[in-house]
């Protein structure tokens, strides 16, 4: 089992979304982040104070998927989106809590 | 061509349009928000709903019958306080109730106090913010679990049958009233009122849940300040306006009112550094103090001295600090879930401002003036007048029981129609379960789903990769 | 010595500059904060700032030329309406006219309204107020996407060319006041015109993002209360002003407003709970009936009785809610994004009341009386007198076309020089790319970064070490 | 029976209640959430706490000493201005001095202005709402590291000690005021000593952290427009209120002071728009400019036209941007952290308006009439009248010298008894150290752990489960 | 060393937080979410315009536990909770900055 | 590949991301999180009720980096930081959506 992270900026986020919902992945865990790279960097002035904003508001998404569709996955998520990064780490286990369930039965 | 008839004057009149507007900024946006401060996250639009809500039902029962009720000719019910106690119930909608010289047949033209000075409806409308602000103010003691529904119907019902006596007695020349009992601006009226009729309810409709109990902190402090500085400030025209001319006595009732309120929350502040549990000075503490001080001088603003003033302040934010921080804390006030502590901050400062009215009251505070140059004024135990705190406790008595058992009855028989208590499931959720709404809506948890309609838009919307492209250039 | 001549009376003149205060208030911050509070989080900087420019820029055009167009002498541009459709344009600024005694060169001593009991200087803010409220309410309409620049040349050219019409014919004595139309102070001059304008400048500008129309949430309810519980008590001045004295007709008018308005509150409430699609009372819905009950009995306010009164907000709140929730989703409505709805909430709820004034005004409503002890009053056609419905339906007219006509017009000409609306990557980004400044601004993104000069102040701070290190004690 | 004597004038006595009102609104909420959102987030509690608390001390001073050294018989201290700089202290809290006639001393009866027509409390309220604002105003130059107790012992030492002093040498009939220096309502008494004091306030007491000069970004920009926007209403009792009367003066003085205002905000925001480093228009930069607007013509308002107010906003504007953007650059003023800039805003715009009185003041602008018609009011340079020019500078100069002293010396001696600067432990952390409590408390954090009492409650709760199941359905 | 990770409702984590404390787990950190299936899919209707809301708030867990505990920390989560999902991931180093731990001992 | 997982205080945060850009790291992201022993623990007292508040407000910090640099990077980390946790996974592959660039190409 994997777990793919995506790092994604918020404006491009429907889109990923979206294809993973077509993909029929049900379950996908959030995360609005700081990301560099994802917007335009931008100041910020206040009261005549300037101050640069190198890190935008982004949004992380955490999904687990069986060994054999993480390809899959990572190619719809890199295909769907415009910038950000997607990385995957291996998972041991997962549980399904109201379930019970272990495994790749639990996604 | 003149404006108005030469019965009228429009500086009292406008003195008399501005409290009413002043008293109608304590409820909304006043009370609405500071309340929507105090309370949790997921109930602030419950609360400011049942806020608006309850100010503009108030205002269509009052027009309809609670205004006759309160001020109009007695209702001979039966002897003694019976014959006295309440109105014949009536409509002011006419064009004569609303542009004719204002009256109350008890006490205009008795000799009790100077013919009025401007029409009806201002008249109506001043006093209906007082009756519209009552229910705001007990609103603290049970949100969080009650039905809106069941509110709907229990704020014209509390309305008509409670606080239309209330007044009566003490404002409209009822039975209290001419055997002397004072309340300057609603000490009892509405403030003992408010206390007792929110304790009784949110012991009638039950606790919170355990859990929001637990977790229940403010959401917005800044919000609270909004509240309370509105509530301050808007004070003026609450007790300012209750001589009902633009006179000597409104501004001495205007001054003592903020003389009163800085010193108790002064008393407070100092109380939470020097004798609190963490001995720090809290804001909240400082707000609690301050209504403490609205709430105590309001019987007796234009009745003492600035001595007096500072005196009532001081005094009843003690009472009421040891009130909130040890009484509240025994496990008999802990049973009933007065959410915001209505019942301290005005229920037992209510009392106390009213029975320091009966120690307190200086004839040398000229309320009206007598052809003869004469002054009419009240006086309080240290001026010689004992008898003014019996009278003072009296009708104390009488708000205290009639409002509970009133508000029990009215709550149990709503109760037969409709739940109290939403349910337990809306409760965990709060105002998305209730209202489909929440205070501080997020984007983000749309930008995760979007409309159905939108859907489409957004995902096949064309712009999206040239406009995010340029971003990525450095 | 003495204060003030003789032609002065305090009383009035306080009432006019607490009325013009109140009415100030409404707009900053009450439109302001409500309007704020309402938009997307993204545009809420942008949506105050264009509130404040706004009010401010009214104010300069008022006493440069546009009081004078508004209220002074009549400019004969031709026949007919021609002959008095707009006053000469001039200043306001010597102290002759701040000081002297107020007039309106085509109502005051023609016999139409008692002379003025203040000065110029107040007639002149208080008008002030009403022009400056004006274009923030239709900002709602066009919020989310016009360009700041082109804003800041549409509002003086608006309310000089558009505003000033509408309130020389109406209130300035021009040809629909000569003939009988009716507006007690703003149901067609600001609502109607509002409305309209805003509508037709939606619909010029184009909509905003389709990510944003499918995205655009509220990002704060309570500040949606704050300012809304301003406008209400606010419009005691608004409506109770346009008496211009201190008199029985204002007291009625305030007692009206608030009568009218908790009805339409209550029914829009009642609607939604009753009859809307999820069936659940909310308190945006409460707040747009709010707003309707306002709007519709400002033209009537000081003309009808309390009766009247609730007719006016129950049926104005059934039309706009049917209008909200069922034309405004017809898909030619749409194609229009009118961002907040104002065509709905102030044009037609404006427009049924101006119509409604023509029903119900009732001549027993005293609005001045001549020295004999008659009364000067009007009447709609429930009173005998149905030319009113026909003059409040032609004055509507002229208001719609006049106002969608120029407003069209005068946008296409600052096309010409200004882009209307912001390019779509700053409408992409929104308040930060207009402004450099957000709502809310967070830390967080700073706490990343840090000012470039800071940063090695920051870094290199010799304070971290120490102060961090108590902290793993426990 | 009448309600009060004849010297009283219900529609003089309500102008000056209302303005008081409106002044205190300035303050509470005002000022208090003004600069709460403007401060970084983890000071908005502390600012908050500081406004309440101080406006209740000054009350409380003021009553018990600071009214009658501000406005009472004089103390003769010595030659020249000695002999007038202050009264002698005394209380006002007797029925006598709350309902008799208003008087001052050495102004009342000497021919320099009308007869009051108002009791002494409305004159000691009103007179109350600017002292209390003014602490409040110079609160935005110490915020984020002054410790509490220390504000607590300076607010009623600084005001009983500098504040009374300013008051009486302009207002109380003091040596500048016989000496004939001008100062409307406050552009030298309250903003120029709030923006001097500030200044040596913020020197003596330190810097924030670095870190938090660094990172000090506003945390609610709507909150800001809430402050700003009853600022400048509120404005109209600021300086409606100053002639006394409900007249011609107070009209000229409200509508000079919206003009001023309305002008200096635009000014500030083309200057950013084309001039400033980002060239975009800013809304804290059109807050700015409106506070600018308001302070420089509060001195002027009711002296000169409307051609002034105009010129007066121009002129503060261009001059406080400059100071604001360019001197405040300059490492000299860097290095003393005035945190809000309150040197610029007030300091810097009080004194250019005082100044600009001795230009433009108009003496065809009445503020009084004498009996016989003619007119009392006061001219400018460019109105024939050189030497008010240098009466301004001089008048200046004393209070800048004055206060700058006192505030150094009362800070040092506060300075023996207690820590001026809260520990830097304390800083790191904030609100939450200081009072246990923050702006926007999140029930995140405590979900996490809870109230020790409450856990056992909550983690045994026995809805938990049902309740979450029926989520897990679909 | 594993890392185990939980995504829990809301109103749910209490429970679970309360008896990873009873198990003497001192370290964790917390993330406040988005998720499905953690909450009852609800609608927010703002002025008449309906959205629907599918990921709702819930709070990610992540604790770094030895090889020989992980096992246990995921029974005792699972069965704590209600609702959500638990997985866990290798870890190949971990360092407590403070001592400078490093390992296991920088649990 | 390996990620690396950093849990610091916020006040000590700036330094470790200084430090990171001064080692040449371009992406890192960033969530807020709530962390025991990152601050000092406190009490809230709202109205007279106190409540505790052991998890403190902290920065999480995910950054990849080639195997070869993750004990670099951990390293740099624990030197600059002073409180706070750091933990290391592995990652089997990493994608840079906008140049579609996999692996260590990627970081
Ligand atoms: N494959 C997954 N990857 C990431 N997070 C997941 C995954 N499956 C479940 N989750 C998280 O756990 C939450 C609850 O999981 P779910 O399987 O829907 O539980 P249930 O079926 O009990 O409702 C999800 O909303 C999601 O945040
Ligand atoms: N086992 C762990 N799992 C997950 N996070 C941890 C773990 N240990 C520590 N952390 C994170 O790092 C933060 C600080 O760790 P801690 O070991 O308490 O450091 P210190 O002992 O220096 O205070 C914790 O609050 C937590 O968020
Ligand atoms: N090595 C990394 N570790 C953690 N997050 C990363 C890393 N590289 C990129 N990211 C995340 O992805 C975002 C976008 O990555 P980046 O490589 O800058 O994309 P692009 O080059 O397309 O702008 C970064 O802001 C960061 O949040």
């Amino acid at each position: 089992m994997k777990l793919i992270t995506a790092v994604l900026p918020a404006s491009g986020f429907e889109r990923v979304h979206e294809a993973l919902r077509t993909l029929g992945i049900p379950g996908v865990t959030v995360t609005t982040v700081f990301a560099r790279g994802v917007g335009r960097v931008h100041d910020e002035v206040y009261r005549g104070t300037r101050r640069r904003v190198e890190l935008q508001p982004a949004i992380r998404l955490d999904l687990l998927a069986a060994d054999a569709d993480a390809a899959d996955v990572v190619h719809v998520i890199a295909v769907a989106g415009v910038l950000g990064t997607v990385w995957v780490t291996p998972v041991e286990r997962a549980v399904r809590i109201r379930t019970r369930e272990w495994g790749e039965a639990a996604l | 061509m003149i404006p108005y008839p030469s019965w009228l004057n429009a500086g009292d009149n406008t003195w008399q349009l501005v409290a009413a507007t002043l008293v109608g900024l304590m409820s909304i946006p006043g009370i609405a928000v500071l309340y929507a401060g105090l309370v949790q996250r997921k109930w602030a639009v419950n609360t400011m709903l049942m806020a608006f809500s309850a100010f503009s039902i108030v205002l269509v029962a009052w027009v309809l019958y609670e205004f006759k009720m309160s001020f109009g000719s007695p209702l001979h019910l039966g002897p003694g306080i019976l014959n006295s106690a309440v109105g014949k119930p009536g409509t002011i909608t006419s064009a004569g109730s609303e542009i004719g010289k204002a009256g109350i047949p008890l006490v205009s033209g008795t000799g009790a106090m100077p013919d009025f000075r401007f029409p009806q409806s201002t008249l109506a409308y001043f006093q209906f913010a007082f009756a519209a602000i009552t229910p705001l103010l007990f609103l603290g003691s049970v949100i969080g679990r009650m039905n809106f529904k069941a509110w709907l119907l229990f704020v014209p019902l509390w309305s008509g049958i409670v606080y239309s006596v209330n007044a009566f007695l003490l404002w409209g020349g009822g039975w209290w009233a001419q055997a002397g009992a004072l309340d300057y601006s609603g000490g009892y009226v509405i403030h003992l009122a408010a206390g007792t009729s929110g304790f009784v309810a949110a012991a009638v409709i039950g606790p919170r849940l355990a859990r929001d109990r637990a977790k229940a902190v403010p959401n917005n402090l800044p919000m609270v300040a909004i509240g309370a500085g509105i509530l301050w400030l808007g004070w003026n025209g609450f007790n300012g306006g209750d001589m009902y001319f633009g006179g000597q006595n409104a501004a001495a009732a205007v001054l003592n009112t903020n003389l009163a309120t800085a010193v108790a929350l002064l008393t407070w502040l100092l109380l939470d550094m020097f004798a609190g549990p963490q001995r720090k000075p809290t804001f909240l503490g400082a707000i609690n103090g301050m209504i403490v001080g609205l709430v105590a001088i309001t019987p007796a603003a234009g009745f003492v001295t600035g001595v007096g003033a500072i005196l009532v302040g001081l005094i009843a934010s003690v009472i009421v600090w040891l009130s909130w921080n040890k009484l509240g804390k025994l496990r008999f006030m802990q049973k009933v879930d007065d959410a915001l502590g209505v019942v301290h901050t005005h229920g037992v400062a209510g009392l106390v401002g009213g029975l320091l009215v009966g120690l307190f009251a200086d004839p040398a505070m000229a309320v009206y003036y007598n052809k003869d140059g004469s002054v009419f004024s009240v006086a309080g135990l240290f001026h010689g007048h004992a008898k003014q705190l019996l009278l003072q406790l009296g009708a104390a008595g009488t708000i205290i029981v009639w409002d509970a058992l009133m508000t029990f009855v009215i709550l149990r028989a709503i109760g037969l129609f409709v739940k109290l208590r939403a349910p337990d499931e809306v409760l965990e959720i709060g105002d998305l379960a209730v209202h489909d709404e929440e205070a501080y809506p997020s984007e983000e948890g749309l930008a995760v789903v979007g409309a159905s309609e939108a859907k489409a838009a957004v995902v096949a919307e064309p712009t999206t990769r040239p406009v995010a492209e340029p971003a990525a250039e450095p």
